[in-house]
């Protein structure tokens, strides 16, 4: 394996907005294999909008998108879920008047995940035991902490290649907030890439691998977590102290 | 202390599901009460049950000394309960500040008072500079803040705000504390719904912890986080 | 040269009747510029279209007047051809009906309307002339059930034919009315089924009646006399209901076969234009300008009061029909035009009724 | 004393005759469900289907269940195309505007039928047309029968769609999210081509098996379908396939019943009441349902 | 004054002048004063309120044939008639309101059509009431001043103020606190209600106002065909043009009405001369046009973007 198949995302200089609004400017990053990476930056700093461009529901202005070492840039949603991206994205996007169960196999609705759909529900199910006990609810129904559940299992079933996840802990209560981060923790070490974005900066850097820091539509700061944790701008600017 | 809000044993029932079993809570003038618990417990809709907005099968809500039970939730706004949603909801045609403008419309009727209440609790909200955008182009924390602008534009008695501070970062959630604690200094009441114990921990004068619809605990905001159940239910241990 | 104004519905809901008014006018128009036209001058038809709407007819009414025509023939629907004639009155432009057949035009009418072709009165009055001249050969013909659908034209043959039912001693055994646009005729005539029925008198626009004849087979309903009133006058019917449109009859005002001095060559020259079987419709449509070039020769002006003065003096004998304006049973300006029976022979249409005008016998369903 | 037999020969007719709405509404239903949008056009697509049959039995003679064969797949693509070519560019603005550009639909094929074949009422003559089975004393019209009968098997073949397929899942999934279905890999405007492609289908199979009945006029005939699509589809709960039948039968039986016993002239109207009745007490239709939260 | 009611001051001196410099034309000029007032009515229900109407031809029914029978069968001045008009069709609205407003979206707008086609069946068949299937005429009308009402220049100025009327109200409504209640009401009815808002009370309101501005318009409409006939006026087709017509023109707009009736019945009656047999189609394909290029309308995608513009250029 060289290293140019260890990056599975590289996004190169892009500049990304809506209609006439440019939300960000000149943005690369990276998420090599069994990665979790983090993305963070204040509010409407564009961190949503860099995951919609991954996922090809908006298309950049400028730059380039590489998943897998292929240009993505133009390609719709369903292609990018087909060629192996989850997303989960802020609003969750279930399907409401649908069992939480069969919200959940739509995960694997692509043909090459039906052979695996079972064992992959369980898998949901064990991870989120409160799930598997709404199994049968129509997922409208569910709180609003339930419904996120819910959308992280949907978005797993895909075994992605790379997921990205925006704000997976809004709205859910500590305990499972912790659950939900070790989850991820435990599905990037099981070999999934992961970009998160998340408002937590203190459990994005304790639990991910590296970091970004968005600030206004631009970087303005990147490396390791273990380092950033440290980083006097983090501590002054995002963790209050 | 003036006691303004009263609920006593709610119970809400959704088919087989019962939401909320016999909760009852109440709130003096002037004070923050939190409202605490794991995803599903009951929250959201005990505090739609009191607002008026979720069907309530037994139990009753007085509201200023007025049994409001029975009562239409824009008959209790009227009154001076003010409110913000969960999932946001934006007159998406409207922009920032027409949003806000229908709810100062209530306690001002003339275009001119209203729209300087309006702008007022934008500013308030820091959303001063997006008054004439349309509100379906804000992001996802903006329009938080607009629900919180608009409930805040009702000049309401009681505020009951439903995890608006999700998805804050760190320095925006601690002006949020700093400015509920204005409000709460001009004698105006909150119910509060969320998951940043911070938050609750800083604001709250009484928490009540729900789990399955049931209460579980009670008491001051230290009280509670060191209670056993709630630490297992809702916490977690580190 | 001459110009008249022609208000017609070529689109929308009435397009398909609009293009057979058309077509027969075109025969006329081509006929009277080969006999020399109007005293010399070419005529000429200015021709617009409603889109079967009555705004759009009052606005072609409008830029018509501007236009210095003479005179104007339309419209078709009675929606539409009601507003026209009250303005072509108060215009005091001389209008010539074209295919409403409502009695309301020309009842009171006025002094500018004028109508060659016939109205509801006449029309029941032609079945029941036809009803009692059968029931002289066979007096057992007693029982009349009527069936109509609720537009202008047919709730008024149908209203006619009950009150001239009960005037000449029919047993009226039903009479049911229907929304335009049913396709389901079995509960009417399920129930008229359990009265059995002698004559059953339907009156409909042309798409129901190709239905109700199925579905009278389909029930079992067995009438001596079936009429329904103009969808069984057209050619389509027969082809398009086969076996079961054999002896039903229609009153028209005009059939191929009918004995008039010339029939037999403009049927000829209407099946020409037509490039198919022509009805009474483009019949009426020749009638129309062909009553209009009379009155305008004759006005020898192009002067609306002098070509009105003209119509009304009108005394014309044509292929179609004989044509005078008249003033009787409170209508105005309508000719008293005789109708004429048609029946459905051997998957033909003949004529049957009256007798001076007949081509062959009349026969009964069963 | 009461009338056994017209009794049962009226509910038979009602029921049967349900059946054909039926058969109209299930296809609205389905677009409904998935584009919540009202296909103004979908009484067109019924008279699309009757002019086929007309034309392929003019020219060729074939009898129009044969024609059958050619036509649903025909329709399916026809459909597919308006929708990915036309509707598609509006699918994201209000339901309403989707709602008037399938008017336009409507208007331009009205009017194309218009210019092309002219305004004459089509049919065609079938000697089976006027045929009956009689049980007892009770007639019961053929071609109502083989009507009932595509009803039946348009029905089931759907539900299986639906219920037993992954393409099924798709569009259920669709219908409830579009972005949500993107994001596990569902091709969308795919989906909603081949939905309204099937809506059309549906609508071409009714106008078939209805034209040796009834007849075909190019403008006027599409709405009186339309509108009678409109009130089964809602009496059962739009979106909502099965409810369309229990839709179809109740309408059915309502209109003959009505004629039959009371006024026919109101044969429109007791429908009509019924249907705004059923709303007013549940306004979702029937059978309609829809998870609300605040 | 504000600057739309400046605007509208102007417009109805031009549209006054009409007369004398189009002649020829004034009842295509009528038309499109009468389907402007009826769409900008229909607007504060179907624009504002966001509830569509596909039953709005009831109310130019009722208009058109409580001013018919009046003068027909009674005698009645026709502005005697249309205040009856007026006051039916408010009474029509507040039941047809209180019975409707529990459904949304596609169910309301069907239940219009359903409620518009029973008024429908009823005016046929009702003959003693209505005239039934052959209609009513209307033979003569009063002079008041001795100005002929039967007159297309006099019709035309009646229509001018009854489109200028509705489009007033319209602006009045606009910026003012009911406006933004109906406006609150259709985008989401439980925020509404969380400002305090009876969404019921609104809607009602709303229905009133332009059911019985509808009816006037179709009290002119009367007297202007003075014929009318079931089929041609309470015709789901006429429903659908009203509709048509706002969304055309641009939805919660003050002038997308306006634009939306100009744009129809000229164009329709350009193509009426133009395309003979085809002009339907023509209009046909000019309607699925401009709904595929301008989703909102055409005033409504000029007024979004203005908004969009003036928030960038501050941004
Ligand atoms: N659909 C949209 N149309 C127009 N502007 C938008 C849209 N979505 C987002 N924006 C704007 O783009 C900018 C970046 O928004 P984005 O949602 O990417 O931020 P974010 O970093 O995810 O913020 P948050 O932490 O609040 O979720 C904001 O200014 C927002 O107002
Ligand atoms: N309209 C409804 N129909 C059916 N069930 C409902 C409805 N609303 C809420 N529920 C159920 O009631 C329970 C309580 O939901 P609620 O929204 O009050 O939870 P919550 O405490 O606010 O949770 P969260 O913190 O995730 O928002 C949940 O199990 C939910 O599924
Ligand atoms: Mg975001
Ligand atoms: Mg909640």
């Amino acid at each position: 394996m060289n290293s140019v198949d260890e990056v599975v995302l590289k996004v190169e200089g892009v500049d990304l907005g809506y209609s006439t609004l440019q939300v960000v400017f000149d943005v690369s990053l990276e998420v090599r294999k069994k990665e979790l990476v983090g993305l963070v930056g204040g509010n409407g700093s564009g961190k949503s909008t860099i995951l919609r461009a991954v996922s090809g529901m908006i298309k950049p202005w400028k730059g380039r998108i590489l998943f897998k070492g292929e240009e993505i840039s133009g390609l719709e949603p369903h292609q990018m879920a087909e060629r192996g991206l989850a997303h989960v994205p802020m609003g969750r996007q279930l399907f409401p008047n649908l069992t939480v169960k069969d919200n959940i196999l739509l995960g694997s609705y692509l043909p090459r995940l039906r052979a695996n759909r079972e064992r992959n529900l369980e898998k949901v199910f064990s991870l989120f035991p409160d799930v598997k006990k709404f199994a049968q609810t129509e997922a409208g129904a569910l709180s609003g902490g339930q419904q996120q559940m819910v959308a992280i299992g949907r978005a797993l079933m895909l075994e992605p290649d790379l997921l990205i996840m925006d704000e997976p802990s809004l709205g859910l209560s500590p305990l499972y907030v912790k659950q939900v981060m070790q989850a991820i923790r435990q599905v990037a070490d099981l070999g999934f890439p992961v970009l998160l974005v998340e408002q937590n900066i203190k459990q994005v850097l304790q639990f991910s691998d590296r970091t970004y820091v968005l600030e206004n539509g631009r970087l303005v700061l990147q490396g390791p977590s273990s380092e950033l944790e440290g980083h006097p701008m983090i501590r002054k600017a995002y963790l209050g102290l | 202390m003036q006691i303004v809000l009263k609920a006593d044993s709610i119970k809400v029932q959704y088919g087989g599901l019962i939401a909320v079993n016999d909760v009852s809570l109440s709130l003096e003038k002037g004070q923050v009460l939190g409202l605490i618990g794991p995803n599903g417990a009951g929250k959201s809709t005990l505090f739609n049950a009191i607002t008026g907005f979720a069907p309530v099968r037994s139990g009753n809500v007085t509201f200023l000394g007025q049994d409001v039970t029975n009562v239409p939730p824009y008959v209790r706004t009227r009154s001076g309960m003010g409110r913000t949603f969960q999932t946001e909801r934006p007159y998406e045609d409207l922009t920032v500040l027409e949003n806000v403008l229908v709810a100062a419309f209530l306690k001002n009727p003339k275009r001119k008072d209203a729209e300087e209440v309006a702008m007022s609790a934008l500013e308030k909200v820091g959303l001063q500079d997006r008054a004439n955008q349309l509100s379906s182009d804000l992001n996802l924390a903006r329009l938080r803040r607009l629900e919180l602008a608009k409930a805040l534009a009702l000049e309401p008695k009681v505020l009951f705000l439903d995890e608006i501070m999700a998805g804050l970062n760190p320095p925006a959630l601690k002006e949020m504390i700093e400015f509920l604690r204005t409000l709460t200094a001009t004698g105006m009441s909150i119910v509060m719904v969320e998951h940043i114990m911070e938050a609750i921990i800083q604001l709250a004068d009484h928490v009540i912890v729900l789990a399955s619809g049931n209460k579980i605990a009670e008491g001051s905001a230290s009280d509670v986080i060191n209670d056993e159940r709630v630490i297992e239910a809702y916490l977690g241990t580190d | 040269q001459v110009k008249v104004g022609v208000i017609n519905s070529l689109s929308g809901n009435f397009a398909a009747f609009g293009s057979r008014y058309n077509t027969g006018m075109l025969v006329a128009l081509e006929e009277i510029n080969a006999d020399g036209g109007i005293n010399g001058q070419k005529l000429e038809l200015i021709t617009q279209d409603d889109r079967s709407e009555a705004q759009s007819a009052l606005a072609a009414l409008e830029s018509l007047n501007k236009q210095d025509v003479p005179l104007v023939i339309g419209s078709y629907a009675s929606g539409i051809t009601g507003p026209l004639s009250k303005v072509a009155t108060r215009q005091k432009l001389p209008l010539i009906v074209l295919g409403s057949a409502d009695d309301s035009i020309t009842k009171p009418g006025s002094d500018w309307v004028f109508r060659a072709k016939h109205n509801s009165t006449i029309v029941a009055n032609a079945y029941f002339n036809y009803f009692d001249n059968l029931r002289q050969k066979h007096p057992e013909l007693k029982k009349i059930a009527v069936m109509y659908g609720n537009g202008a034209w047919p709730t008024s043959v149908s209203e006619e034919g009950v009150r001239q039912a009960e005037k000449r001693g029919y047993e009226v055994v039903g009479k049911q009315a229907y929304d335009q646009g049913t396709t389901d005729f079995r509960p009417i005539l399920n129930k008229f089924r359990t009265s059995s029925p002698d004559i059953l008198l339907t009156s409909s626009y042309a798409d129901d009646g190709i239905a109700i004849a199925r579905q009278i087979k389909e029930v079992g309903l067995n009438a001596k006399v079936v009429a329904i009133d103009t969808a069984s006058s057209m050619i389509s019917f027969i082809q398009q209901v086969g076996d079961q449109s054999e002896n039903i009859v229609s009153a028209v005002s005009w059939s191929p076969d009918v004995k008039y001095e010339g029939t037999p060559q403009l049927y000829e020259r209407l099946k020409a234009k037509a490039k198919e079987e022509p009805s009474f419709y483009e019949a009426e449509g020749y009638l129309a300008l062909t009553v209009a070039a009379d009155a305008l020769r004759r006005a020898g002006s192009l002067d609306r009061e002098k070509v009105r003065d003209a119509l009304a003096k009108t005394n014309l004998k044509t292929p179609v029909t004989d044509v005078t304006f008249e003033s009787f049973d409170g209508f105005k300006g309508q000719n008293p035009i005789k109708s004429v029976i048609i029946q459905i022979q051997d998957g033909k249409h003949v004529t049957v009724f009256p007798e001076n005008l007949a081509s062959q016998a009349a026969k009964l369903s069963n | 004393m009461f009338d056994y037999v017209s009794f049962f020969q009226n509910l038979s007719n009602g029921v049967l005759i349900g059946a054909v709405y039926a058969l109209i509404g299930v296809g609205l239903t389905l677009v409904f469900g998935v584009m919540r949008t009202i296909n103004f056009a979908h009484g067109d697509f019924v008279v699309l289907g009757m002019y086929f049959a007309v034309v392929l039995n003019g020219a060729l003679g074939w009898d129009p269940y044969l024609t059958l064969v050619l036509a649903i797949p025909l329709g399916f693509i026809v459909g597919a195309l308006i929708q990915k070519f036309v509707l598609t560019r509006v699918i994201d603005a209000k339901p309403e505007t989707m709602m008037l550009a399938t008017l336009g639909v409507s208007l331009v094929i009205g009017n194309l039928l218009l210019l092309v074949f002219g305004g004459e009422p089509k049919s065609v003559n079938m000697p089976y047309a006027a045929s009956t089975l009689k049980l007892g004393e009770i007639r019961i019209s053929v071609v109502l029968l083989y009507a009932g009968l595509a009803t039946l098997g348009v029905i089931a073949a759907l539900y299986l769609l639906l219920n037993k397929t992954e393409v099924g899942r798709a569009i259920k999934a669709t219908a409830e999210n579009r972005l949500g279905a993107e994001l596990v890999g569902i091709n969308t405007k795919k989906i909603q081509a081949i939905v309204f492609g099937l809506g059309m289908a549906l609508a071409v199979t009714a106008g078939v098996s209805l034209i040796p009945l009834l007849f075909a006029s190019p403008v006027t005939t599409g709405a009186l379908f339309t509108l009678k699509a409109f009130v089964v589809t809602v009496l059962g709960g739009l979106g909502n396939i099965g409810a369309a039948i229990i839709g179809g039968l109740l309408l059915g039986v309502v209109e003959v019943m009505g004629a039959s016993y009371l006024d026919s002239a109101y044969r429109d109207a007791y429908g009509l009441l019924v249907f705004v009745v059923v709303l007013l007490v549940k306004p979702e239709g029937l059978f309609g349902k829809s998870v609300k939260r605040v | 004054m504000s600057k739309h009611m400046l605007f509208l001051a102007v417009m109805v001196v031009l549209a006054a002048l009409y007369p004398l410099t189009l002649s020829a034309y004034i009842t295509v000029g009528i038309s499109v004063l009468l389907f402007t007032g009826w769409a900008t009515s229909w607007n504060l229900l179907g624009g504002w309120a966001g509830q569509l109407s596909l039953g709005h031809a009831s109310f130019v029914g009722l208009g058109a044939y409580i001013v018919a029978i009046g003068a027909s069968q009674f005698g009645f001045a026709p502005w005697w008639s249309m205040l009856i008009a007026m006051a039916v069709a408010g009474i029509l609205a507040v039941i047809w309101g209180k019975l409707t407003f529990g459904l949304h979206g596609p169910y309301f707008s069907l239940s219009t059509i359903a409620i518009a086609e029973i008024m429908r069946l009823v005016a046929i068949n009702e003959g003693w009431l209505t005239g039934g299937a052959s209609g009513v005429f209307i033979e003569t009308l009063p002079e008041p001043f001795g100005i002929d009402l039967f007159d297309k220049t006099t019709q035309y100025y009646m229509a001018l103020v009854y489109a200028a009327i509705t489009i007033a109200i319209t602006i009045l409504i606009s910026t003012r606190r009911f406006g933004y209640q109906l406006k609150a009401v259709r985008d989401n009815e439980e925020a509404a209600m969380a400002a305090g808002i009876d969404p019921t009370v609104i809607k009602l309101k709303a229905f009133v106002l332009s059911g019985v501005l509808t009816a006037v318009g179709g009290g002119i409409y009367g007297i202007f065909l003075s014929f009318i006939e079931p089929h041609i006026i309470f015709n789901l087709l006429l429903s659908i043009q009203i509709a048509l017509t706002v969304i055309i023109g641009g939805r919660g707009t003050i002038w997308g009405p306006a634009v939306g009736a100009v744009l129809l019945v000229v164009s329709g009656e350009v193509f009426r001369t133009a395309f003979a047999q085809a002009n339907l189609l023509v209009y046909g394909v000019l309607i699925l046009i401009v709904i595929l290029v301008l989703p909102r309308g055409i005033v409504g995608e000029y007024v979004h973007k203005l908004v969009r513009r003036k928030y960038a250029n501050r941004a």
